[in-house]
């Protein structure tokens, strides 16, 4: 087989058919992939939902509803079972991590009790602030079942009622300001 | 040579990272754990058979002087392909590889087969070459993950075998490459050995 | 101070080498003389900057303008190679003495995983066409730092006796090791 | 091989005499430190001196006789500096697991991997230090409270350091004049009545070791003044702009590793420069970077980090800073 010589015509000609062929087939996995793609990060925030609102037959994505609260914005997923409202997950957020941003989704019951929390971003140390995370420690479940009218959310060192990550107490007390923001959020007109 | 050395070749006598020193970034960075070396490595190896196969076949109608831009083209399709898919059907592992995915249109490896061999070579040694190539970088990436993982987290493959945290560093950036050095020293010594 | 944390962030706490691995190849494989890495992380500054700031540009007006945002792999790194060989043509005509300096690095930068993976970060971290900028530019340094900082350290383990089958890469990575972990204690600084 | 090195960048004829006696007389500088140390520590400061050095000289004299198969040396006792040195850097209360762990990182990565004594960029007792503490942030960052001389080791109370307090009290937003009312007087600082790593707590013994090392002629007063001095400016500054948000120097200059660091591991031949000029840029550069570290990281305390990070810049500051009547640099590539 001859090589195609590199006239301005066949090298244009070329670049050309490349790169349509490869735009044409991208194209078409792209529509086909479309559905899936959309549908798997769907299902990423259904089950962060899930994780901490108990069962709930609606679609609290479609429901969200947003706060702007201290610089940053809340989203609000209200889970319901047969019309009535049985939870809200709060994605809220801290700026005092020990290491930048951290934020979490808070699931609380219609009166404000806490049922579950869960991390999701977060850039502190591993081996201690990430503890935080149920997948390497049971930390965060000591929230679960409170109801902050009577669990002072903050650490005990500061007077509240958590206890703290071992030698991070400034995550600890960084999980402690983003469930507090959840929570008077919540209370303050964020229940729908 | 036979076909079966040109399959092998990629394992350790010509492996990517312990003997060639290609496509370091994705080792390093997506290698926290074995199970993502070992994902990291077959999305390389398919990207990897997927161009040395279109490249052997296309190479005589593509002229010299647009070569490199139409083997990045190709390349960069069927990683884009790789995202795409990945992205719809195993979410969470491409959450886990992130960036490395559209870098590995510029992993070495891939643009350097393509360049050196599939251009050059038949169709079915392309292929072969891209699997061996492709696999070789997989079990590098799985061994390193591997090593990473047992020291960091106490765990292979998910599995926990120690109560606890590891020694964290290796699931950091600096045992990434304490753990590369020392691996290529140990592959050197048994390519050695069995040279 | 947005710019500052971003121009901190990316040569300290987030080096784009000693802590996203982005580079890795020239690193090891350029670095062994001070002169050379500082000529490299010229050239590396110089493409990264145009790069980040035109695939910005592509990614706003073309590529969300349009939908097609699936595409940005391939036209990023298009554009890239496309770049490379301007940058080229255009040093060699303009200031010989820059190409001559540069000259051996370029066609090199195309497959340096730090140029498109800068473009590509600067998308992801939703900055305005300054911020990609400034964080192009603070990448590049960061890279250029931990370049010239390993080349020095190279030179010196040049000199010594190394043990046999720690010499070349092996103690290089390790070497990167613990450099990275040095780094280590910026965590936190921004 | 020889003996021991003979080519080398940084010290360059060393003699096997020489770097006994060198190694001897620093350890006689870090012996009121280890007096001290087991004042307040007890058993626990003898066990993790101990288990040091032990596993230091057992890991160098394996790694020389079976990897690298050279003639062991561990007798010109470099490796018992080292080991004295990271039990000086490590809580008295670390389990022995993660001390051997890191006597093995030290010796084995640090200076080994190097090919041994005065080949070695950083600093191989930092190198295991800071490895450990970033390996294992738990067990690193808990110290016993000193009690004075006590029997009990793992289980002994802890506690944080006035680093430790500082840093979290600030960051609650208390003020400095608060926060110092819970932690140790100045004073008490200075003799080494804190919770700490058991080398670095107190001053007193510190300088008695500076003195003594300058009297013999170990080290030159460059290095350990010009970190001094910088973090004494740098803290000095900012704690006249408000002095409610940063503590004063004297307070930084008591806590946390400044003085070991300054004057044990900082100076160390094989890791720092050898001009004059050099020591000063180094010195600075460790005392800003240590600053930084402390009062802007998450880290409360920088001194290895900023020791570690100035060592990588040795081989620059040796090439292009010279004094000038060394003459023309000749290129040879």
């Amino acid at each position: 087989m001859a090589k195609k010589e590199s006239t301005f015509i066949s090298m244009v000609l070329t670049l050309f058919m490349v790169t349509f062929i490869a735009s044409a087939a991208l194209g078409y996995l792209y529509e086909v992939t479309k559905g899936p793609i959309a549908e798997s990060k769907l299902a990423k925030q259904n089950n962060a939902i899930m994780q901490v609102i108990p069962e709930f037959d609606n679609e609290p994505g479609k429901e969200v509803y947003k706060m702007d609260v201290d610089g940053g914005t809340l989203e609000f997923f209200p889970a319901k079972k047969n019309g009535e409202l049985v939870g809200t997950a709060v994605s809220t957020f801290t700026n005092n991590g020990f290491s930048g941003n951290i934020k979490i989704m808070v699931g609380f019951l219609p009166d404000g009790t806490i049922h579950n929390i869960s991390v999701l971003e977060h850039k502190e140390t591993p081996g201690l602030g990430d503890k935080m995370k149920k997948n390497k420690s049971d930390w965060s479940v000591q929230f679960n079942g409170k109801n902050p009218t009577n669990f002072k959310l903050k650490v005990t060192k500061d007077g509240g009622d958590v206890d703290a990550i071992t030698a991070s107490t400034i995550s600890s007390r960084a999980f402690c300001d983003a469930v507090d923001r959840a929570y008077k959020a919540y209370m303050e007109g964020g229940k729908k | 040579m036979s076909q079966w050395k040109n399959f092998s070749k990629g394992f350790f006598k010509e492996n990517a990272v312990f003997v060639l020193f290609l496509g370091l970034c994705p080792t390093l960075g997506v290698t926290t754990s074995a199970i993502n070396g070992l994902g990291m490595g077959l999305a390389t190896t398919f990207v990897l058979v997927m161009s040395n196969l279109v490249i052997s076949i296309v190479k005589s109608q593509i002229p010299d002087k647009v070569r490199i831009p139409s083997f990045i083209v190709i390349i960069a399709s069927f990683v884009t392909m790789v995202e795409l898919v990945m992205q719809a059907y195993v979410p969470a592992l491409f959450d886990q590889l992130g960036l490395f995915i559209p870098l590995i249109v510029v992993n070495c490896i891939v643009l350097g087969r393509a360049e050196a061999f599939a251009s050059k070579n038949t169709v079915i040694s392309s292929i072969i070459d891209g699997f061996g190539m492709g696999l070789g970088f997989a079990m590098a990436l799985t061994i390193l993950g591997g090593v990473r993982e047992i020291l960091g987290s106490g765990s292979i493959f998910g599995f926990k075998f120690i109560q606890g945290d590891g020694m964290l560093v290796f699931v950091l950036a600096p045992g990434a490459f304490i753990a590369l050095g020392y691996l290529i020293v140990l592959v050197n010594k048994i390519n050695k050995k069995t040279a | 101070m947005e710019y500052i944390i971003i121009i901190i962030s990316a040569i300290f706490v987030n080096n784009i080498l000693l802590a996203q691995f982005f580079g890795v190849c020239p690193f090891i494989g350029v670095s062994s003389k001070v002169e050379t890495s500082i000529g490299m992380a010229g050239a590396v500054t110089f493409v990264m900057v145009i790069a980040t700031m035109v695939t910005y540009l592509l990614q706003k007006y073309v590529l969300d303008a349009y939908g097609i945002a699936f595409m940005q792999t391939i036209t990023f790194i298009l554009v890239i190679a496309a770049l490379v060989q301007l940058v080229e043509i255009i040093l060699k005509k303009v200031s010989p003495a820059l190409y001559q300096a540069l000259g051996i690095f370029l066609p090199l930068i195309t497959t340096n995983c730090a140029v498109l993976g800068v473009a590509i970060l600067a998308v992801q971290k939703d900055y305005n066409l300054l911020g990609s900028v400034v964080f192009a530019i603070s990448n590049a340094i960061g890279f250029g730092l931990a370049l010239v900082i390993f080349a020095g350290l190279r030179e010196h383990l040049d000199m010594v006796n190394i043990p046999k089958g720690m010499k070349g890469v092996p103690i290089a990575f390790i070497v990167a090791g613990l450099l990275a972990l040095a780094f280590m204690g910026f965590a936190g600084i921004v | 091989m020889s003996k021991i090195i003979t080519i080398s960048p940084s010290p360059h004829v060393y003699e096997d005499t020489t770097v006994k006696r060198l190694m001897f007389n620093v350890v006689i500088a870090m012996l009121p430190v280890l007096a001290i140390s087991i004042y307040f520590f007890g058993m626990g400061a003898i066990i993790v001196t101990l288990t040091a050095v032990v596993s230091c000289l057992v890991f160098e004299w394996l790694i020389q006789k079976y990897m690298l198969k050279q003639e062991p040396s561990i007798t010109d006792g470099s490796a018992l500096v080292t080991g004295v040195l990271l039990a000086f850097n490590i809580p008295t209360n670390l389990p022995i697991g993660i001390i051997i762990i890191g006597s093995l990182v030290a010796i084995g990565v640090g200076k080994m991997s190097f090919g041994g004594l005065g080949n070695n960029p950083f600093n191989p007792a930092l190198v295991g230090r800071v490895f450990l503490l970033i390996s294992f942030p738990v067990q690193m960052t808990s110290w016993p409270v000193p009690t004075g001389f006590s029997n009990s080791y793992t289980d002994a109370v802890t506690g944080a350091t006035p680093l430790g307090v500082m840093k979290e009290g600030i960051g609650a937003g208390e003020s400095v004049s608060a926060i110092m009312d819970k932690i140790p007087s100045h004073m008490e600082m200075f003799y080494g009545h804190m919770g700490g790593s058991m080398g670095e707590i107190a001053a007193v013994a510190l300088l008695l070791g500076f003195v003594y090392l300058l009297i013999r002629k170990v080290i030159t007063w460059h290095i350990p003044i010009s970190i001094i001095a910088t973090i004494t400016i740098f803290t000095g500054i900012l704690w006249l702009v408000n002095p409610e948000a940063n503590a004063d120097p004297l307070f930084h200059l008591l806590t946390g590793g400044v003085l070991l660091g300054a004057i044990f591991m900082a100076t160390d031949y094989v890791t720092s420069p050898m001009s004059v000029k050099g020591m000063w840029i180094y010195g600075i550069g460790i005392g800003l970077i240590t600053v930084l570290i402390r009062v802007f990281g998450a880290y409360p305390e920088g001194v290895s980090f900023a020791i570690l990070i100035m060592n990588a810049f040795v081989p620059l500051i040796n090439s292009y800073i010279k004094p000038k009547r060394f003459g023309e640099e000749v290129k040879n590539g």
